[in-house]
């Protein structure tokens, strides 16, 4: 155990901790590839991983900047076309776990990475949703992982981007989806499941030193919480330093200066 | 069947006002050359397509050189948003832009659906998703044997694809190794295809198996070494993670952004980019 | 995830009377060897779907292990018909055999939709051919943007697929190289796979784009060299044409044809496989 | 010029000659691959020739004995997955001829290649279309090539495996077909081609030595000839050396004897 760690390593131990060995996890863009690599450099280390630049089975020993960088190609089991991954590998349903990030998310899973305000006229044109739609309807279940803002966790999102619960209950099932949305929200301060109803996101654990006024402070909606709340196991001295020796080799690599004069 | 030209041969050649165009790479073997080519060459009205738009993207139309852009990802990868994007969406500087918003599912499914010939793609997708209630090129269509609703978009058939890759065999056939994106679909979805290469090869040694574009499907071959600079091509030189950086910075203010773009696009030739990977090739 | 057992083991543990099963191999690295197995074992009431049956084909349906056959072209590839399979079709020998019919590029579709977890494959085919009068299972849709009728077969989804592949490393990964056929797709589409191989190895020693089967798509892997024989394995044997000549006097008489798999395959095992091949391998 | 050929010579170089050097052409299950192959070996080395078994830009020095033989594979400029060809080459519209054979033919270039009789309870059950339905209707133009027989060319056909012009006139059109369908016919005795109106296959050469006796003889129909119905050039020299030759080297590829000691 360590005592001494950030919030932001917290969140990204905790979320390495819910994947399994035998997963096959999609990283779409945005989401905790650091998770992931972590839980892989871990108890996961033969977790499969699917980058939707078409690298399947990737182990990175830096994490990559973007979701196509070379080493996930030079370390995968098979790197295939874009249309195949989404063809065979998402839509053909052999992801178990779609691990997203959200710019706005609400208190069913719903996600919003398009925009802020009106689509239209919008006021922040925010990336779009690349992957995420169809990785929320054809993974086996969702994981979500974002810091906690009053911004980002928010009563109702701008835009569905990529459908969770809808509304709660089972409007996933009303829409034709067989897969279980989303089953784990883990932020900065909280590991959160969906109540097995309503499907509203319940905290069901915090992380050490964590309260409840931090977590509703910091979020949008009025917090439910679990009857029994456990505390989150304080990351462990080889998670952490996974994950911190993982970032400084990031960095290392990711920051050699550019001599060539001119960038873009 | 290809003929072997200079990019502003074949830019020239291929290109009209008014095209629609895409410039394809997922963030490997992106066309920075070509795009830079297009930009001298001063096209107007372009409808632009791709899934993961970034920083040509945000050049091309900055530049004011495209009516409206069909995309699924418009981001500056692993730094942030696209600020000249942005600003076209938001304030239509320098002027509005129409997009065509759609999940990557769909695009890769669309170039897909474009390369096979077919008018339109199917698939399971948009569920649930509100893009499917702003975007008119998003229906439905009913299976026929369960009955299960699934999702159509028109197929993706670009008058002109750019695309760079490792190297053609004389002949003109093409290979292209590692992550392939949809380059492949891009190229035999489009009416004329306009190709970059690292170089030249008596033989494209490579495996049987490996995505190769036969000659006779590609419309004009441009050697230009470094092509694919700030981002990158397999087994020749790694991906400038520093100017995805940098760009962020010159792209967030307008005149820093026509400054830049006079110096290093406007003024500048398609043999620079051989000196900018220069530095990049020992590490490859 | 892929377990290694012998043939034997691999076969009992993943069929049934009554399954659905694919055999696939598009000429190349037909899966003779588990075919076999699966005769020996005695399954009755399959439903078999194949691009191309031919030879092993001819022997299960000769042997009476057969309700119904999907595919598309029943040939002795190169030599002429498939005498066990006209048999059943023309005089209900052993018995009765329901067929469906479809062409090439409704199956190799179908086994597309099927890998992709689609109900049903969308493409441009069976304009004015009479196949769609005789198979309930051609239906056809309304491409929903221009209009255009397209056909639509349910897609293949066997409950079990056989394929014969190059080789597999330690943790279960298997590589095809050379004509890959509708295999791949037709493991995907497989509700369990069973691959046997020539080898395994430490290292599938590959291009990055190759064509390979994760560990975790496979139900089971055998060793099994020559088991694609008299067909061929591309790197490790050529075809045994003459055995496919030969194969038409066989199979042309019903006695002759008992007498030759009891001797060649109910009172063989996988090992003769490798011997078969001995001599074809100098020349691969 | 030879004289010293066989009808069947005949029909494979006058078959060759139809394709050019920019043509690229789908050899489909029983079509004249070898007449694909000395086109190639003649006065057309660069054509493109596809096999169905995913082979794109095959040079073989034996005639395959089946589409999915080894060295088709390695002469290849490419060779791609089996739903890959019939979706990005064949659809795709990227084929300019189509070269079909023939069980049973009609004068409007529908092809049988299914059943002899009744389908369901068929005289004689056939190998089946393979790809000749789409070959049929995605190809540029297609060529049929075909040893004249009674039994072959008929009135009727048992059944409609591939469309050719239906019942003539614009019947392809009216299904939607964009594509030319069949344009030349050629067989051991003659060169056809498509009436422009009605698109009834008409003799428009005979090969050397041929009577329209003999033609109409082994056809089935009343046969058209055009007002000048020419000779077809006799195979040259170095054509015929260049089948002969082919057939010489294919021969003695396929006819290693197995020492096996068991067959199938």
């Amino acid at each position: 155990m360590s005592n001494d760690f950030t919030p932001d390593e917290m969140m990204t131990i905790a979320a390495s901790r819910a994947l399994k060995n035998d997963d096959v996890c999609f990283v779409g863009i945005g989401a905790p590839s650091a998770a992931c690599n972590v839980a892989r450099l871990t108890h996961a280390p033969e977790i499969t991983l699917i980058y939707e630049s078409g690298t399947i089975g990737t182990a990175p020993s830096v994490l990559p900047l973007s979701i196509g960088d070379g080493e996930l190609c030079e370390t995968a089991v098979s790197t295939v076309a874009v249309p195949e991954m989404f063809r065979y590998w998402l839509q053909g349903g052999r992801v178990t776990i779609g691990f997203l990030g959200a710019a706005q998310l609400d208190r069913f899973g719903n996600i919003n990475t398009t925009v802020i305000g009106d689509y239209d006229r919008p006021k922040i044109r925010l990336p779009g949703g690349g992957g995420a739609p169809e990785i929320a309807s054809s993974s086996g279940e969702i994981y979500i992982t974002m810091k906690q803002t009053l911004r980002g966790m928010v009563e109702k999102i701008d835009f569905v981007t990529s459908f969770g619960h809808g509304t709660g209950g089972d409007d996933r099932q009303k829409l034709g989806m067989t897969t279980l949305g989303p089953t784990l929200l883990i932020t900065d301060l909280a590991v959160w499941r969906p109540d097995p109803v309503t499907k509203e996101f319940t905290v069901v654990s915090m992380h050490p030193g964590v309260t409840k006024e931090n977590v509703q402070a910091t979020c949008g909606w009025t917090v439910k919480f679990a009857d029994d709340v456990e505390v989150t196991p304080a990351p462990s001295v080889l998670e952490l330093k996974t994950l911190r020796d993982l970032k400084a080799r990031t960095k290392a690599a990711h920051a050699a200066p550019s001599t060539s004069g001119a960038n873009a | 069947m290809a003929k072997f030209l200079s990019i502003r041969d074949a830019v020239a050649d291929n290109l009209k006002h008014g095209d629609s165009v895409a410039f394809e790479g997922f963030t490997h073997l992106i066309p920075h050359a070509a795009a830079h080519e297009v930009i001298r060459q001063g096209f107007k009205d372009l409808t632009v397509m791709r899934m993961t738009p970034d920083i040509i993207y945000d050049q091309l139309i900055g530049m004011g050189m495209v009516k409206k852009m069909i995309f699924s990802f418009a981001g500056n990868p692993g730094v942030g948003l696209l600020r000249r994007v942005r600003d076209a969406v938001e304030n239509q500087w320098p002027h509005a832009l129409e997009v065509e918003e759609h999940s990557h599912a769909a695009m890769a499914n669309a170039y897909e659906a474009g390369a096979a010939g077919l008018p339109c793609a199917v698939f399971r997708g948009y569920l649930g998703a509100e893009l499917a209630k702003v975007n008119a090129n998003i229906k439905s269509i009913i299976g026929p044997f369960t009955g299960e609703q699934l999702a159509a978009v028109p197929a993706l058939r670009p008058d002109v694809t750019f695309i760079h890759a490792q190297k053609a065999d004389r002949k003109g056939n093409v290979l292209i190794e590692g992550i392939l994106g949809v380059q492949k679909e891009a190229v035999l979805a489009a009416k004329r295809a306009v190709i970059t290469v690292e170089e030249v090869v008596d033989d494209l040694d490579t495996h049987t198996n490996a995505c190769i574009l036969p000659h006779w499907t590609i419309a004009a071959i441009c050697v230009v070494p470094g092509g694919a600079h700030p981002s990158y091509a397999s087994g020749y030189y790694d991906r400038d993670n520093v100017n995805y950086i940098e760009w962020d910075a010159i792209a967030a203010d307008r005149e820093k952004f026509l400054a830049w773009m006079d110096e290093h696009v406007l003024k500048a030739t398609p043999e620079i980019f051989a000196e900018r990977v220069r530095h990049l090739r020992a590490s490859a």
